[in-house]
């Protein structure tokens, strides 16, 4: 938003810094945070007027091929090792407990077909969901609860969250793999099975809706 | 054309001993849906393809073999039998034009649908699990610096909270106005500390009343807390093998004598 | 990502990384690891043959004048924040709440007459703790568990830990003023009525010598 400050001194009391410093502040906090940091988040330690997202860009473009990367999650950034350098890491190396099939299937289902009901995930695997399963995910804060379906009975719905698209490198979840083609076959519709009556109308509008607008939510 | 599949006998030996195996694993199944998604496989087509007749006829020799076999199979396995030979017989008999349910064909797409669909979530979190994972193959910053999450809480106090809060309990322990009540409990700690030295005297049987401390028998509460905490006591002691008690009928004196030791 | 390897046959089976290559490693090695990083351990880490002494200086070149810095610690090398932004990472906008009274009294009675057990507290301060003052107390590591006491019940007792002294700028918990220290400077106006003995006698006495072994529990 800013350009160069202005030097002939019309400029108000508190110019924005030149851009190449906003980058080197932008630097500075996504290093030293563990976590993924937002662009309202740089702002607000940034001095007034700044424009993290372009420094954002700027540095992002900077460690392209670096042994560090600027990643995006969601609504957020982050600065990441690159993947191909994980062999010199063993030390960091965090032992991830084991997720059992039934929580990986479970945790795909939801991050495809989110927001999803537990019926709909049992419906899918056509087996009933064990509590645990959920209450892992829930934990690992993989996901989190969604708005209620406004269908009968108002069910709770699980969408994926920021640490999961954090922990699978991805920017949002439309960008999972093979999202688009999975819905182009029609394979994220929820078909009510011949003969039932289906539960509310234009449950796919629904859906879209509810994807595109996931991370804004809060 | 159905008849003809049918009277190919589609279950050939190869699916005869796959049903036998998968009998062997039921209990690494995840439902039915997972079993025909497993039995379908030996169909060796595209899913979309598939000949669900075949499947159908497949499922219920697998669940007659578990019979033969007397596997007992959960409710869900034997549900799903039914329904299948339901569906069976609606894809061989010819549509009842009064019928209002949905076709045999209908039915077979949903199936069809279902498994196609399970198998797209498998290979999606097959391909989720491959991906690059944040701790395992990319990291975060080892150690982060003073920077912390927005919105942190963090509970601060200092020194002078510190001893203004313990000088605070002080003066208002020496001017509670309640410092009587405490002085009517008699604990078991303190019964405990002025009966440790006295046991070792107590070569003979002693009432325990002989034990309770000077000037808390007058007062009936202070003699009731003085009791009770000297009984706990007791028992302590007896516990720990310092000491013997006995009471020679209900409500008689306790007595109390310090254990000897050549006993036993 | 890496160059290709020497193609002339004179390099030995596992050739080092070209130099770029290794720069890359060591930032990354150096941006995941929770400590700083000695050379040794680098080399440790990265393909056989490496000069992680010369990847360094070329991290530390190419890290001049932005808003991180490549520094040695000690003996080990780690990334830092530049300084001049560190007013960056102060302005976050972390909440500090006082503690409550009730967690500053506890706290102020595990100090002073540590090991203590929670009946002991609640005996001073005269009402119930709550399981949430002890559980706030110990989550933030400023009390921890003793040992159990060796009277019936066996109940546990509380201390506080380096993190606590550390915190209040004591050398130990015996730094402490003591009630007479604490009376000397008009916190403590009161000399305790005659025979009021608060748990047991010669408290300032037992308090000594519970606190002399403190440190060395473990």
């Amino acid at each position: 938003m800013t350009d160069a400050p202005n030097e002939d001194g019309t400029g108000t009391l508190f110019e924005a810094p030149p851009p190449a410093e906003q980058e080197r502040m932008v630097e500075a906090v996504l290093f030293a945070s563990a976590d993924p940091v937002t662009v309202g988040d740089l702002e607000a330690r940034m001095p007034h007027g700044s424009n993290a997202a372009q420094a954002l860009e700027l540095l992002q473009r900077r460690y392209e091929g670096r042994g560090v990367r600027v990643v995006k999650v969601g609504e957020a950034w982050a600065i990441r090792t690159a993947p191909d350098l994980g062999f010199l890491m063993q030390k960091e190396t965090v032992e991830t407990r084991k997720l059992s099939r039934a929580a990986i299937e479970t945790l795909a289902i939801v991050a495809y077909h989110q927001p999803c009901t537990r019926a709909e995930i049992e419906e899918i695997r056509g087996v009933s969901v064990s509590r645990g399963t959920i209450d892992q995910l829930l934990e690992m804060e993989w996901i989190r609860l969604g708005r209620r379906r406004m269908t009968p009975g108002r069910p709770v719905t699980f969408v994926v969250t920021p640490q999961f698209l954090d922990h699978f490198g991805l920017e949002n979840a439309r960008d999972l793999p093979g999202l688009k083609e999975l819905r182009a076959a029609g394979l994220l519709e929820n078909r009510p099975p011949p003969g039932m009556i289906p539960l509310g109308e234009g449950q796919e509008d629904e859906e879209d809706e509810d994807q595109s607008e996931l991370f804004e939510e809060e | 054309m159905n008849d003809n599949l049918f009277s190919e006998d589609p279950v050939s030996v190869a699916d005869r001993l796959a049903a036998e195996a998968l009998i062997v694993d039921v209990d690494g199944f995840e439902g039915p849906l997972d079993v025909l998604l497993t039995l379908s496989r030996t169909q060796k087509v595209d899913l979309r393809k598939i000949s669900v007749l075949a499947l159908a006829q497949q499922y219920l020799t697998f669940v007659e073999k578990a019979r033969a076999l007397r596997i007992e199979l959960a409710a869900d396995y034997l549900v799903m039998a039914a329904w299948l030979a339901f569906l069976k017989s609606r894809l061989l008999l010819p549509p009842d034009p009064d019928d209002e349910g949905p076709s045999g064909e209908e039915l077979a797409a949903h199936l069809a649908f279902q498994l196609e669909r399970l198998q797209a979530m498998r290979d999606s979190a097959a391909r989720l699990m491959a991906r690059d994972q944040l701790g395992r193959d990319f990291f975060r910053r080892g150690q982060g610096e003073d920077i912390r999450r927005v919105r942190t809480v963090t509970y601060s106090a200092t020194l002078l909270d510190l001893m203004q809060g313990y000088a605070r309990i002080r003066t208002r322990d020496e001017f509670r106005p309640f410092v009587m009540d405490r002085d009517a409990v008699f604990t078991m700690e303190q019964a405990l500390e002025r009966m440790r030295p006295l046991i070792g005297f107590a070569g003979t049987w002693t009432d325990m009343e002989t034990y309770l401390p000077d000037g808390w028998d007058a007062d009936p509460v202070r003699r009731r807390s003085a009791t009770a905490a000297t009984f706990a006591a007791s028992l302590e002691l007896v516990k720990e093998g310092h000491m013997e008690i006995k009471q020679s009928e209900t409500f008689a004196p306790i007595q109390l004598r310090k254990r000897t030791e050549t006993r036993d």
